[in-house]
């Protein structure tokens, strides 16, 4: 019954880390925006997030925690080894 | 001594058939006149590491046994008529999500707290009509103790070949009623189909056939979804009228499909021109009546006994009375199963019906003024 | 796709799932399947059951068996699982509306036998399925459809209630802490016996809308600001009109099946 | 040979039981056919209470008496309803301490009441003594058999003193002769 | 502007009649597609000092308007399948211990959970036959807004006058469409008569009459006793099988003897040879096809709107379609109310029926396919 | 007949009635009818309600208004009564299983309310009626005839949960100690919202006799010798292992009917 | 619909205490016997409760309040004006 | 006359109120048969959302649209799923920033829910304005029955914002004329 491979928009930045987004999957809630530390979300004209200061990201992915959607996940190489 | 007879309640014999039969779940919760049936799983399932639980009411009780069954452990319940109305919403769960138990009803008289220790058939319809929706039905009637034993035995077949709930209507006469029998040390258990499918192929509705299908069950890594709202070959709810009426007719074509192998029925002297029909305790008046009547006058009676009493057979019986000139319904309550039989029979044909509605077991008089 | 929690969701054709935008329903159930996930769980081994409400859509998304019963029917399914098949991991997650107005009487009975589960009661202060109707756990004098002068009714205290019924874990948290909230059902999980979570979330479709409360964001700045952990509690004031978050009550108790398993050894003895 | 024989009484007398053990002795132990069905009040007790057993040696289809042999009653007020049923020739046995009229032909009250708690200290083994006394004046099943009934169907430490109402039962209804 | 006119929804109607129609307790719990009845109670009855309660299941809303009634409030609850199917115990009590009130039931999909937001029929049975044991059923069906205000005065003024629970059968489409509709300002209200017998004398059952007799409520000083046990006059419980069939009796013949002026249906050209058979939502589309057909073959159909589903008046629908060559039953639902045409039709009639289960409306395209 | 409380019996044809011999629902009747007549009510503003169950048959023998409802159904009906008639005084009288187990979900809804109701729970450990099944009150390791080996199941703490569920008065008596359950019951009576008496009885034929505690006489000197007055327990551990008995909680808060007075201002007032 | 009048033994002390008993309604349960302090009754041969010693009455009528079944009541004249 | 309109979009968009407030213009203030039914997803909320209003001279039985004229559509997917029903000579409006691709003759695309969060901040009124835009073209109703129509239809403190919004949609059509 597979039938949608949902394809995320990925952007990675200097630090390794890195940040998808699932168009298809965000509702534009704008939680992942509000209530990132560093601004590094912002509601595009798609009404989508959107990842516009990657560079920014600490990687602590409050985003991906907190979205209602599964629709923002972020890589930090640095904390994959801790978190399993 | 007989080999192996004991003196048996009919009570005692569907719990013994349930444990027989491989139902290791019993959830419950007690009413008269069908406690005795919970009392004995009590006693027997943990002798068997099964599980005995008394829920905190009949609809707990009918959604632990749906839960069970859904995990694979065969299950049952039993219960009577102020505890059947209160689980007609969890009875529709199982027959939309295909889950196979089985319902024993012992009835008492109704409507309401009625007559609690007093025999009735009044739950006929209810056992078919009870739930809200479209929705498919058996039930079926002992008429003894040894019925109560082989009829429960089958219940669970039939609810693991149609995946499907099944009523058992007994009544407080069967139900409590003792007589001798000799039960065999043990029966043919019909165990549920495991899929021979990848978890990734698995239809858990899938309809090649509509029976003796392959059932995932919790736990098996089938990781299937179970829901009560309208679904998908996959489980999932749709709202797309071609799918829903794909599972409708998926549904009715349990009964439509296999109406000839559910029907089980007992006659004789079906030649006669006045036949005789009933079921459960009131078919035991009735046949006496037939014998009295046979001996006073010397003129054969037939007799039917339903045994199935959902679906109704209405081919079956038209072929089975086409000799009929009369025919004679007996219940023990306000006509019930006489609404069908009379669609059976050709519209000239006398049908009367011999109906008792006091809590009183109807007498062989009543059946043979009506002869 | 390359996720971590990618393997326990319905991802291929499921999503995206039918909650509005900003339901803290997503975010709870994002929490649960992360902590699922930490916990390195055989996913063939965890049934999520669930009843009817939003919060009971939650099971249809989660790639393990899943269980979508009738409306307030959760426990009492989960018990008959959970019973049948003890070494599988049963987590139910619904709504108040669910697990305390219908099904109430199963909560407390399925608390006082101490069965080993994980409840999961989001409660959103409304029925949301059925459109903004007040719940039981609804503050007196808050609006919902059916509650057009304010509900005149009082509020259960979930928590309490789940303690005094016999739960051996009670705890608390909302869809703003949701890193908190992944840690109490890590915890939920690995407790024997009957636990509950009470996830404080957010109806912005409804009851925030109803009560003015703004939007989903506006909903979780009050949790985040009207929050307190049960730690932080040094005198029972410290917790007016606070939301009190953690672990509010554990204690040890035998569970239920391995109590019955004395009585299969007690039966076989006999 | 058929037989009907009605125990009756009030809820909580143990007279259900004592048809079980009646019935058993006939079915199981004298290999005849029989059919036992029982009758009582609101819910499971209270009021009148009254159990029917049949015996016969063929199949029986409609279970509760009709003609009835032997009727048994440890309570007034199961005289006064159920005698109606009564065969002309059948016997009504009698506690003679609860039951102070019975308008039929052969009555034989029995103290078996009263000599219960004399023997017992209390009535709780009552109904068997009455099954001693109705099989000694019926002879309907043998002692024997009740005795062999009796083992399986009363908590294994009661057998004892069961034994021994049974054989009150005997004797009283020996006396009586 | 219309005098008065309003663009109202079935349920909202539903509402605003029972209010009128003199309701003043509505105990209840949401379901779709129902809600908004109890939305609208919610907000109505406080200004007229009525009592709105949101009840905390199904179970509790029954049992709460059986005791407002029975303490002389008029009474109402709503709901739809699965909420119906809980209430079914209740709905029994109500029927025996002979307490007035009314229950709406807004048809969704069934079984279960099933199509919480769709339209289905599939409840005619169930509403009939639901509750278990013997009992007698009143089920009156609307068609538009404005059948939805008058059969719910109707209801009310029936229940109270056979003191007995009348289901107003509903459906999504009826109950969720809006129609413009010129409600009256009042209704004549039928009020329960009291007692003018003294408390010694008064039996709570007495059988005089089997309708609009003077009833006690609690309260009124005549203490009486309600039991869901069957009961005598005086309303105690009674094992006596004599009292026993006088009660059975007595609920039996409110049907028996009130059948003719509780049917209630609407026909025209049944003397065409094709007859349609319809009710709720369903009668709309098939009165569609009638006209188009009409209007293409030039050749009459007959059409007949059940209003009364039950009591099912089998005489005079035998009266009613003695002219007819072909019956053609349109329902949503796997063929429900056509098993009662059947036998009111004679044997070599042909009975069609047109079903749908889907979810959807039934179309006069499919209607005319059968004609 | 010349007895100050005939005239709230139906004694004429109702008596003797059909509970056991020793049973201690009789003595529960009994106190609550002093009580009514003590209180100098109007018997035509009462109404008894029950459900099913022997507990259950008590309203068919006093002489007001009564209603023999559904089994667990006694609250929910109730409601409806007293709501309908609020100058009513509604008594609810039931069993541990009618009023725990099926009704149990009622039990804490009707609280939470506040309806004001006097609940007079009769506690005999089991089911009485249908024969001495284990109930939600039935002790762990205490028989019953669906607990052959003993009930593995813990027991509500009846009080304590309805408590925290909202009643505004709790109390426990023992049908040993029928005049102080005669005050209580006054006492119950007399305040405005839901108010529950739990009456530990003994169920001599079935409860008693299946897990050998002897006759009414003996269960009743146990009642004797093994409760305190509230008012004596001066630490926890004085209360171990006994039956506390007394006012158990007490507080004030605004009873339903009334808070829905306020309803019908509001909406009146729009 | 008044059928049965039921028809009390009474027996009256010196003191002015009187004890009435419908041996219709008692059960002879024996809970009257054992818990009266001043030994007044006794379970007789008809298996009822019976007056043995009526003088000894103290008047509590702990009997009366404790009787499951309404079968036995006392009067004591002195307390009578205490208790309404 | 005979008319059926159909607008569809996402549940929340509030298009069943859209159609409450065109129905009552039609049949309240105009004097027309009308009739408004509705179809929406699982329980209360989610997923496609769609109500067809008929209006009539003529009784209007069947209640559902089956040979549309104007459908509006706000979601993708309501395209996709309604557009089978349209008349040929039916016109289809729907909003440009939701719907990307409309397979029909007769298309309006209007920057509806692009206007509405322009002058409002947010989509909350885009129903009404979409209303505003639907008279405009079709000139089923007058926007003065639908001015009328709203005042009775939407909570009195918006009413003002959501004759404003009426406005907007009229303002769109022209321009797109
Ligand atoms: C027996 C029954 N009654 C009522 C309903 C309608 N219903 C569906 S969900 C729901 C309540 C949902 O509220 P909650 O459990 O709080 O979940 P939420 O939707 O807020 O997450 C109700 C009343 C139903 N489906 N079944
Ligand atoms: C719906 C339903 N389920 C079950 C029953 C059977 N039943 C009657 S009384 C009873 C329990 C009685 O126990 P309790 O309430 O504790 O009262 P008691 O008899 O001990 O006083 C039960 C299970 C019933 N009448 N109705
Ligand atoms: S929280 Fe999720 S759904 Fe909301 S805007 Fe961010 S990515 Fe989109
Ligand atoms: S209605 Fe409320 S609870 Fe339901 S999905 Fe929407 S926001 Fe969430
Ligand atoms: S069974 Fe128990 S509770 Fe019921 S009347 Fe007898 S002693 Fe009382
Ligand atoms: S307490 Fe009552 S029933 Fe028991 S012996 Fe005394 S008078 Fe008789």
């Amino acid at each position: 019954m597979k039938k949608s491979n949902p394809n995320p928009v990925v952007q990675t930045a200097k630090t390794g880390i890195e940040i998808s987004i699932i168009k298809e999957f965000c509702k534009g809630c704008g939680i992942c925006v509000e209530f990132c530390p560093k601004d590094v979300l912002a509601l595009g004209s798609d009404l989508k997030t959107n990842c516009i200061n990657i560079e920014a990201c600490n990687g602590d992915a409050l985003c991906e925690l907190r979205c209602p959607d599964f629709a923002i996940f972020v890589k930090n190489p640095k904390k994959k080894a801790i978190k399993k | 001594m007989n080999q192996r007879s004991e003196l048996l309640s009919g009570n005692e014999a569907t719990a013994l058939a349930a444990i027989k039969g491989g139902v290791r779940f019993f959830g419950g919760y007690p009413i008269t006149p069908s406690t005795e049936i919970a009392e004995i799983m009590a006693l027997e399932l943990p002798k068997l590491g099964g599980v005995f639980i008394q829920m905190e009411d009949e609809i707990a009780s009918i959604c632990a046994i749906i839960g069970a069954s859904a995990a694979g452990m065969k299950s049952m319940t039993a219960t009577s008529g102020p505890g059947f109305s209160l689980m007609q919403e969890g009875i529709g769960y199982a027959i939309m999500t295909e889950v196979p138990t089985v319902i024993v009803n012992v009835q008492r008289g109704g409507p309401a707290t009625g007559l609690p220790t007093k025999v009735a058939q009044g739950d006929v319809m209810a056992a078919r009509w009870g739930t809200h929706g479209d929705h498919p039905a058996v039930v079926l009637s002992p008429w003894s103790v040894l019925e109560s034993f082989t009829l429960t035995v089958k219940a669970i077949e039939i609810s693991e070949r149609l995946r499907m709930p099944i009523i058992l209507l007994s009544d407080e006469i069967v139900g409590h009623m003792r007589e001798v029998v000799s039960l065999p040390d043990s029966v043919s258990v019909y165990e549920r189909k495991k899929p021979t499918k990848s978890p990734d192929e698995y239809l858990h509705y899938a309809d090649d056939t509509n029976y003796d299908s392959p059932i995932a069950s919790f736990g098996e890594g089938y990781r299937i979804h179970i829901s009560g709202l309208t679904h998908r070959k996959d489980g999932f709810p749709t709202n797309d009228p071609k799918t829903i009426a794909w599972k409708m007719d998926r549904l009715r074509n349990k009964i439509d499909q296999n109406r000839d192998w559910l029907h089980y029925s007992e006659q004789f002297d079906l030649d006669a021109e006045t036949i005789i029909i009933s079921y459960g305790s009131s078919a035991r008046t009735s046949l006496e009546a037939k014998y009295e009547y046979e001996k006073k006058s010397g003129k054969k009676i037939g007799f039917l006994r339903l045994i199935t009493l959902w679906p109704f057979h209405y081919k079956k019986l038209t072929e089975l009375l086409k000799n009929a000139k009369r025919v004679v319904v007996v219940e023990m309550n306000q006509g019930q199963m006489i609404r069908e039989i009379s669609r059976a029979v050709p519209r000239g044909i006398d049908v009367t019906g011999v109906n008792r509605v006091d809590g009183e077991l109807i007498t062989p008089e009543e059946v043979l003024a009506a002869l | 796709m390359n996720i971590e929690i990618a393997e326990y969701l319905r991802l291929d054709d499921r999503f995206p799932h039918i909650l509005c935008p900003g339901c803290g329903i997503g975010s709870a159930m994002n929490a649960m399947v992360r902590a699922i996930s930490e916990s390195s769980m055989n996913k063939n081994e965890i049934c999520v059951v669930s009843g009817i409400g939003c919060s009971s859509r939650v099971p249809g998304y989660i790639d393990c068996d899943t269980f979508h019963t009738l409306h307030g029917r959760a426990i009492p399914s989960a018990t008959g699982i959970k019973l049948a098949r003890p070494e599988m991991e049963v987590i139910v997650i619904a709504g108040d509306g669910d697990l305390l107005a219908i099904g109430g009487n199963h909560f407390i009975h399925a608390a006082r036998r101490n069965l080993d589960l994980t409840v999961i009661l989001i409660n959103n202060f409304n029925y949301g399925m059925t459109g903004g109707q007040f719940s039981p756990t609804t503050p007196q004098g808050k609006r919902g459809t059916t509650a057009p002068y304010g509900s005149v009714e009082r509020d259960f205290n979930v928590c309490e209630m789940a303690k005094v019924a016999g739960a051996v874990f009670v705890a608390r948290s909302t869809t703003y802490h949701t890193p908190h909230l992944k840690g109490l059902i890590k915890q939920a999980m690995k407790k024997k016996g009957f636990a509950v979570i009470e996830v404080v979330s957010q109806c912005p479709t409804l009851y925030g809308r109803l009560n003015r409360m703004g939007d989903a964001i506006k909903m979780l700045e009050y949790y985040r600001d009207n929050s307190i952990t049960v730690t932080q509690v040094k005198e029972p004031k410290d917790a007016e009109g606070k939301i009190v978050i953690g672990v509010l009550w554990e204690t040890e108790a035998p569970e239920y099946s391995e109590v019955y398993k004395k009585v299969i050894d007690i039966a076989q003895k006999k | 040979m058929r037989k009907e024989i009605r125990l009756a009484g009030t809820g909580g007398q143990g007279l259900l039981k004592a048809g079980e053990i009646l019935a058993e002795a006939a079915g199981v132990y004298e290999n005849k056919k029989v059919i036992q069905t029982q009758s009582y009040g609101p819910e499971a007790r209270g009021g009148a209470s009254k159990t029917d057993i049949i015996i016969s040696d063929e199949e029986i289809l409609y279970p509760k008496a009709r003609q009835v042999d032997v009727i048994c009653c440890l309570s007034q007020k199961s005289v006064d309803a159920f005698l109606k049923d009564l065969k002309d020739t059948g016997i009504v046995i009698v506690d003679s301490f609860y039951v102070k009229r019975c308008n039929a032909k052969n009555v034989f009250p029995l103290p078996l009441s009263t000599e219960t708690r004399q023997k017992f200290g209390r009535e709780l083994f009552m109904n068997i003594v009455l099954l001693g006394a109705l099989a000694e004046i019926t002879k309907i099943v043998t002692v024997d058999s009740l005795r062999n009934a009796l083992a399986n169907r009363v908590p294994p430490a009661t057998i004892e003193t069961n034994l021994k109402a049974l054989d009150l039962g005997v004797f009283i209804a020996q006396i009586k002769d």
